[in-house]
C-alpha cells in the first residue's frame, strides 16, 4: 500500500473505511439490540461518505444517485427495523 | 481498497452465520448486504450496487415483517432452545460432520480452480459496438435492453409469476382489505414527520433513475424499485390499505404484455439489427425510454402488491 | 484468481455451511440468500483490477489518457437479472414458510417432516 | 483561484474527518446507551456535511455540487431523526440503562 | 414453407404462449377460456409439428439470433433436430393435458401457469444461451411450485417448500459453473463456448463440469438427489394433468441438458459417460426398490420414472454417440413420456372416483372404468417391454451391444418393472366396488385411450417411428428380438412368482423402506456429495 503519491481524498477515504470497521466492533459488543441498530445506523451513514467520496475522486455525478439511494433505502430499512423492533423486545435492563 | 471492503464483507457474513437470535441474523444481513453493494460500485458496476442497495432494503422489511408476526424476539430464543432440545442431536452430527463434508468439498474445489487466462470476446465487442447498436450510454443498459431483451421478457415474466404465486400460496385466499394491521408508526409525529419528507423524495428519485435509466447508472428495475418503496412511506404515514390489488395486478399484466409486444416489435424484427444503427439514433433513445419506463412501472407494481400482501393480508 | 473471486467462494461456501447445520426453516432462507450474494461477488470479479471504471460511456474516456480498465457489462447486466431472481424467490419462500408455519405451528425441518406425514396419514384415512 | 478552492475544500474535508473521529472516540467512551446515541445523531451529521460541502466546493458549481447539496439537505433530515426514532423507541420498549440506575444510588 | 418465414418463427413459438397465458388471465373466468386455451394449444402443435418436418426434411440446424444481433453478441435460438423433437412432444402433451382438463373448468391462473410452464419447457429446449436456460429453469421451477400446491384444500406445504428451496439452491450450482465458463471462453453461447473450449486445458474444465453436472443431476433426480421428485410428482395439491406433465415432460428437460452439456464438455476433453453410466445404473436400482415398496399408485409412479431415467441415461452413456444405445436411449425418452402420461392421467381420474390413492383399497377398475383399464393396462405393457410394444423396441436397442454384465443389471431392472406393475395392476382385478356410477366424461377418456393404443401402435411401427423422430435408420434382427422376447416371458413369470411369495403383505423391511425418507438436511448433504463425488471421479481418474 503504497502511501506515496496518494491523494488526500484516498487518504481519507481508507480513514473514514478504517472507522466503519472499527464500529463493526459496537454492532459486535454492544450489550443490547439497540446498540447493534445504532452501530448499523453510524455504519451506513459512514458509508455514504466512501461514496461521495469515491465519485468524487472518479470526477462522476451519476455516482452520488447511489448514495442518495444508500441513504433513503438504509433510513426506510432502519425504519421498519425499528419499529418492529420495539413490539417484541421486552428489555431487562 | 476493494480487497479490504471485500474482507470487511466477509467478516460481517461469518457473523451472520454464528447468530442466535433471528433478529440480530437479519440486522447482520442487512449490513453485509449494503457492504456487499458497496464493493460492487468499487468493483466498477453502480447498477448492480444499486440494484443490490434496494434488494438488501426489501428482504430487509420482508423478512422483518414475515418474521415479526409470527413469534415475536423475546419468546423466539426459548422457542428455538425448546425446539432443539425435543430432538437434541449430539454434537458430532450437529456441527462437526456437516464442518468436515464442507471443508473438503472447499479443498476440493480450491484444488481443481481453473487457471485458464479471462478470455473478453463479448466484452470488447460489447463495449465497441453497444452505443451505436442499441444507443444510449450505459452500455450495461443496452445489453438488457438490446442484446439480451429476450431475457429481460423473462426477468419481468418472473417477477409477475412471483406476485401470482405469493398470491395463490398464501394462507388466506382472496383480498381481505378491511382487517390489515396498524401501523405503529402513527403514535411518533417526528418519525411521521420524516416520512412524510421523504416519501415524495424516493419517488421523485426513483422516477429520475427510470428516465434516464439508458444515459447513467440505474434503469428500470432499480427506480422500479425506488418508486414502490413510496407505496410502503405512504403505508407507514397514513397506514391504509386502499391499494386495490386486483387493479394493480391487471395494471402489471397489462404492461407486461406491453413490454413483450414492444420488445418483439422493435427489437426481435431486426428493427435495429438490419437497418443502420446510426440511421435512428432518436428511434434508439425513445425505445429505451419507454422499455425502462414500463418496466420501471411494472417492477413498482410488482412489488407494491408483495409487500402489500406481506405488511397488510399476511400480518394478521 | 484473484483475492476478491477466493472471498467470493468462501461466502458460498459459509452459505453451504449453514445450510447443513441450521434445522430453521427462516434462517435457511436467509443463508440461501447469502449464497445468492456471494455467486453475484463471485462473477463481479471476473477480471477485476483494481481502479476499473464503470461501462458508461460518459466516464469511459472523462479520465484522462492513462491506461483505462473498463469493467465488464455483461455480467453486470445478468446480475441485476440475478439479484431480482433472488429477492422474488425469497419472497415467495418466505410467503411458503408463513403458510407451512400457519399449519404446523413450527419452524424447524424435521418436524415439518414429521407433521406432514401426520397430515397425509390423516387425509388417506379420511380418504 | 484554482488551488485557493481545493486549499479550503481540503480543510473542509480534514476537518469533517476529525468530527467522525470525535464520534468514533464517543462511541466508546460513553458506557450507556442514551448518551451513546449523541455521535450519531450530531456528530455524525455534522461531519458529513462539512465533507460534502467540501467536496461541492472542490467542484465549484457543477452536477457534482448539485447532487451533494442534495445530499447534505438528505442527511440533515434524515439522521438526527433516525436517531431519535431509535432514542423513542428504545425508551417505549423499556430500554432502560444500568448505569443510570447506579449514579441515582451514588447521589443517594 | 420459405426458409426466411421459419427462421424467425422461432422466436415466437416462446413468446407467443407467454402472450396468450397472460391475456387468458387478464380476460378472467369466462366460457371462452377453455375454448380459446385449447384452440392456442392445437395451433401452436400445429406450427411445431411444421417446424419438426422442416427441421427434419432439409436437416438443416435453424439458429436464429434474437433481435438480429449476429457475432452471438444476443441470444441464439437454436432448433436442430433433438430440440424440435422435444418441442412437439412438449406441445404435443401439453395438447393431450388440455384436452383432460377441458372438463373441469380451471380458473384463468391454471391456464396462466399451463402456459407460462409450456413456454419455458419450449425456451430452455430452443435457447442457446447458458444464462438463458438459468433464468428459465428458475420460471419452471417457481411456476411448477404453484401449480404443485394448487389446491388449497388438500395440499402439502412441506413438499412444496422443499421442491422449491431444493431447486434454488442447485441452481447456484449451475450458475457458478457458467461464471466460470464465460470467465474462460468468454462467450455464454452453448455453440461457441463448445468450439472455444477445445483450446483450453482438460484439468481447467474439471470444476465447471462438476458444479453443472450436480445441477443436471438433481434435475433428472439421479440416486442421492431423488427425494423431492416423489414429493413433487405425487404431491396431493396438484391437478393429476400437472403430475402427468411433470413426469412425462419436466424431468425430460433435465436429459435435455444432459446432452447438450455433456456434448459441450465432449469437446473440451472430458468424458463422463462412465461415471453417468453408473449412476444410471444405482438409480434405476434404487427406483424400483422404492417404487416396489409404495402402496399410494401416484407415488408408485413416481418412483418408477426415477427407474426408467435411471434406465435411460444408461443407454445414453454407454455406446458411441450415434450408436443403438445412444438412438435406443432417445427413444425410451418419447416412450417414457406417452406411456408415463398415460398411466398418470388414468391414476388421477381413478384416484379422483374412488377418493384414494391406496392400491390396497382400490379394487374392480376393469368392470367399472373399462375404456381407461385398457388404455393404462396398454401401456403397462408398453413399460415393462413386452414385444410388439414401444417398451420393448427402445429397451431392445438400448441393451443392444452392452457387455454380459450391464445386460444382466438391466434384466434385473426390467424384471423389478415388472413387479411394480403386476402390483400395479393389481388395482384392475377384484370385486366391483359398489360406488355411484359417475359421468362418462368422453373428453378426458378419449385422450387416454389414445395415449394407450399409441404405446400399441409406437411398438410395431418402431423402425418407422425412431425415422421419423430422430431420423437414424436401424435394423431389428428378428434373431436378437425373438431372443429379448423369451427372456421376458421368463421374467414375466419369475415377476409374478416373486410378487405372490413375498409382497402380496407388507414386511417391515418393505414399509421401513417406504417410509423412510430424507429431511431438508440430507437432502443438502445428497447435493455436496454427489457434487464431490463427480469432482474426485473426473478429476483424479480422467
Amino acid at each position: 500500500m503504497s502511501l506515496f503519491y496518494m491523494s488526500l481524498l484516498e487518504i481519507i477515504l481508507w480513514v473514514i473505511l478504517l472507522f466503519a470497521i472499527v464500529c463493526v466492533i459496537r454492532v459486535i459488543k454492544g450489550p443490547t439490540i439497540w446498540d447493534r441498530v445504532l452501530g448499523f445506523s453510524i455504519i451506513s451513514s459512514k458509508l455514504v461518505l466512501i461514496i461521495a467520496i469515491f465519485s468524487s475522486m472518479r470526477n462522476t455525478a451519476y455516482l452520488l444517485d447511489l448514495a442518495i439511494i444508500y441513504t433513503l433505502f438504509g433510513f426506510l430499512g432502519e425504519i421498519f427495523l425499528i419499529t418492529f423492533l420495539s413490539k417484541n423486545v421486552k428489555e431487562r435492563g | 481498497m476493494t480487497t479490504t471492503i471485500m474482507s470487511f464483507w466477509l467478516f460481517c457474513n461469518i457473523f451472520v452465520l454464528f447468530q442466535k437470535k433471528l433478529l440480530s441474523m437479519i440486522l447482520w444481513l442487512f449490513l453485509s448486504s449494503i457492504i456487499a453493494s458497496l464493493g460492487f460500485l468499487f468493483l466498477g458496476s453502480p447498477d448492480v450496487a444499486m440494484a443490490e442497495a434496494t434488494a438488501s432494503a426489501f428482504v430487509t422489511i420482508i423478512f422483518i415483517v414475515c418474521f415479526e408476526n409470527f413469534f415475536g424476539i423475546k419468546n423466539l430464543q426459548n422457542f428455538i432452545e425448546e425446539e432443539n432440545s425435543k430432538t437434541r442431536e449430539n454434537i458430532f452430527k450437529k456441527i462437526i460432520l456437516p464442518a468436515f463434508v464442507v471443508l473438503c468439498t472447499f479443498a476440493l474445489f480450491m484444488n481443481f480452480l481453473p487457471q485458464a487466462p479471462q478470455d473478453t470476446y463479448l466484452k470488447n465487442l460489447y463495449i465497441l459496438r453497444a452505443s451505436t447498436d442499441v444507443g444510449g450510454q450505459n452500455v450495461v443498459g443496452a445489453i438488457y435492453l438490446g442484446y439480451r431483451v429476450y431475457d429481460t421478457i423473462f426477468e419481468a415474466l418472473l417477477l409477475l409469476i412471483a406476485v401470482v404465486a405469493v398470491v395463490h400460496l398464501s394462507h388466506f385466499d382472496g383480498v381481505y382489505k378491511k382487517d390489515g394491521k396498524q401501523s405503529e408508526v402513527k403514535n411518533n409525529a417526528i418519525s411521521l414527520f420524516t416520512v412524510r419528507i421523504v416519501a415524495p423524495i424516493t419517488v421523485l428519485f426513483g422516477i429520475y433513475l427510470i428516465a434516464n435509466g439508458a444515459i447513467t447508472a440505474g434503469g428500470g428495475f432499480q427506480g422500479g424499485l425506488a418508486v414502490a418503496s413510496f407505496f410502503i412511506c405512504r403505508f407507514l404515514i397514513f397506514d391504509i390499505y386502499d391499494i386495490p390489488i386486483k387493479k394493480v395486478n391487471k395494471l402489471e399484466d397489462t404492461i407486461f404484455v406491453a413490454v413483450v409486444i414492444m420488445a418483439s416489435l422493435m427489437v426481435f424484427h431486426g428493427f435495429f439489427g438490419e437497418i443502420p444503427p446510426n440511421y435512428l439514433p432518436i428511434a434508439q433513445n425513445i425505445y429505451l425510454f419507454i422499455m425502462n419506463l414500463l418496466i420501471g412501472i411494472k417492477v413498482a407494481c410488482g412489488f407494491t402488491i408483495l409487500l402489500y400482501r406481506y405488511v397488510a393480508i399476511e400480518r394478521n | 484468481m484473484n483475492s476478491i473471486e477466493l472471498i467470493s467462494i468462501i461466502v458460498f461456501f459459509l452459505g453451504l455451511y449453514g445450510l447443513l447445520t441450521n434445522r430453521n426453516i427462516v434462517k435457511t432462507i436467509v443463508f440461501a440468500s447469502m449464497m445468492e450474494v456471494g455467486i453475484i461477488m463471485f462473477w463481479l470479479s471476473i477480471g477485476f483490477t483494481e481502479g476499473m471504471v464503470a461501462p458508461i460511456v460518459a466516464s469511459m474516456f472523462e479520465v484522462d489518457n492513462y491506461q483505462v480498465y473498463i469493467s465488464d457489462p455483461l455480467p453486470q447486466a445478468l446480475m441485476i437479472t440475478a439479484i431480482v431472481i433472488g429477492i422474488s424467490i425469497t419472497a415467495i419462500k418466505t410467503i411458503m414458510f408463513i403458510t407451512l408455519y400457519r399449519k404446523f405451528k413450527t419452524t424447524d425441518w424435521d418436524i415439518a417432516k414429521i407433521k406432514s406425514k401426520e397430515v397425509s396419514k390423516e387425509a388417506i384415512q379420511k380418504g | 483561484m484554482e488551488n485557493l478552492l481545493h486549499i479550503i475544500s481540503n480543510i473542509f474535508i480534514v476537518v469533517g474527518t476529525f468530527f467522525i473521529l470525535i464520534g468514533v472516540i464517543a462511541i466508546f467512551k460513553f458506557k450507556d446507551f442514551f448518551s451513546r446515541i449523541l455521535s450519531t445523531s450530531k456528530i455524525d451529521t455534522v461531519g458529513a456535511i462539512t465533507i460534502l460541502s467540501g467536496l461541492a466546493i472542490r467542484h465549484g458549481i457543477s452536477w457534482f455540487s448539485a447532487k451533494t447539496i442534495l445530499l447534505m439537505i438528505l442527511i440533515l433530515i434524515i439522521n438526527p431523526l433516525k436517531s431519535h426514532t431509535l432514542l423513542r423507541y428504545a425508551v417505549i420498549s423499556g430500554h432502560k440503562n444500568k448505569k443510570a440506575k447506579g449514579n441515582k444510588e451514588v447521589a443517594k | 414453407m420459405t426458409n426466411q418465414y421459419i427462421e424467425n418463427l422461432l422466436f415466437y413459438f416462446v413468446v407467443s404462449p407467454v402472450i396468450i397465458a397472460v391475456i387468458l388471465y387478464l380476460s378472467g373466468a369466462n366460457r371462452f377460456t377453455r375454448i380459446v386455451a385449447l384452440l392456442a394449444q392445437s395451433t401452436l402443435f400445429y406450427f411445431t409439428l411444421q417446424n419438426f418436418l422442416y427441421v427434419s426434411h432439409t436437416n438443416n440446424v435453424i439458429s436464429s439470433p434474437v433481435g438480429g444481433y449476429y457475432g452471438f453478441m444476443g441470444i441464439v435460438l437454436v432448433a436442430d433436430m433433438l430440440s424440435s423433437m422435444f418441442i412437439m412432444l412438449t406441445a404435443f402433451i401439453f395438447l393431450i393435458a388440455t384436452f383432460y382438463s377441458f372438463s373441469a373448468n380451471h380458473s384463468p391462473l391454471f391456464w396462466l401457469l399451463k402456459f407460462l410452464w409450456q413456454a419455458s419447457l419450449i425456451g430452455i429446449f430452443l435457447s442457446g444461451d447458458f444464462f438463458n436456460i438459468f433464468v428459465l429453469t428458475e420460471i419452471a421451477t417457481i411456476v411448477v411450485t404453484v401449480l404443485i400446491m394448487y389446491e388449497r384444500k388438500n395440499r402439502n406445504m412441506y413438499d412444496g417448500m422443499i421442491y422449491l428451496v431444493i431447486s434454488t439452491i442447485i441452481v447456484n450450482f449451475f450458475v457458478f459453473g457458467v461464471g466460470y465458463l464465460y470467465r474462460m471462453t468468454g462467450t455464454l453461447d452453448i455453440s461457441l463456448v463448445s468450439e472455444r473450449v477445445r483450446y483450453l486445458y482438460t484439468s481447467d474444465l474439471i470444476l465447471p463440469y462438476a458444479l453443472i453436472m450436480t445441477f443436471v443431476g438433481l434435475k433428472c433426480a439421479l440416486m442421492p438427489m431423488y427425494s423431492w421428485l416423489p414429493k413433487a410428482h405425487g404431491s396431493k395439491g396438484a391437478p393429476s394433468s400437472v403430475s402427468a406433465i411433470l413426469s412425462g415432460l419436466h424431468i425430460k428437460s433435465g436429459l435435455y441438458l444432459f446432452l447438450r452439456f455433456s456434448d459441450v464438455f465432449q469437446n473440451g476433453g472430458i468424458d463422463g459417460s462412465q461415471i453417468f453410466l453408473v449412476l444410471g445404473i444405482i438409480t434405476a436400482l434404487a427406483g424400483v426398490i422404492f417404487a416396489v415398496s409404495q402402496t399410494d399408485i401416484k407415488l408408485m409412479l413416481a418412483y418408477s420414472t426415477i427407474a426408467q431415467v435411471g434406465l435411460i441415461l444408461v443407454g445414453l452413456s454407454i455406446g458411441d454417440i450415434d450408436g443403438y444405445n445412444y438412438v435406443g436411449g432417445l427413444f425410451h425418452i418419447a416412450n417414457h413420456a406417452i406411456f408415463k402420461a398415460c398411466l398418470f392421467l388414468g391414476a388421477g381420474i381413478i384416484s379422483h372416483y374412488y377418493h384414494t390413492r391406496e392400491s390396497t383399497q382400490i379394487r374392480g377398475v376393469f368392470f367399472e372404468m373399462p375404456a381407461i383399464s385398457i388404455a393404462m393396462i396398454l401401456a403397462l405393457l408398453g413399460i415393462i417391454g413386452t414385444p410388439l410394444f414401444n417398451g420393448s423396441i427402445s429397451k431392445y436397442f438400448l441393451m443392444s451391444g452392452t457387455g454380459w454384465d450391464t445386460n444382466i443389471i438391466l434384466n434385473i431392472v426390467n424384471l423389478g418393472t415388472i413387479i411394480i406393475c403386476i402390483k400395479f395392476s393389481a388395482i384392475f382385478f377384484g370385486k366391483k366396488p359398489n360406488i355411484r356410477k359417475k359421468p362418462l366424461d368422453i373428453m378426458s377418456h378419449g385422450v387416454i385411450l389414445l395415449l394407450g393404443v399409441m404405446c400399441f401402435l409406437m411398438g410395431i411401427l418402431g423402425i418407422q417411428t425412431i425415422n421419423f423422430l430422430f431420423g437414424y435408420s436401424v435394423y431389428v434382427n428378428i434373431a436378437g428380438y425373438t431372443e429379448k422376447a423369451i427372456i421376458f416371458f421368463v421374467s414375466l413369470m419369475a415377476g409374478y412368482v416373486i410378487y405372490k411369495a413375498f409382497l402380496t403383505k407388507e414386511g417391515p423391511a418393505m414399509k421401513w423402506i417406504r417410509t423412510s425418507e430424507m429431511g431438508f438436511r440430507g437432502m443438502c448433504f445428497s447435493m455436496v456429495a454427489f457434487f464431490a463425488f463427480i469432482l474426485i471421479a473426473v478429476g483424479f481418474y480422467n
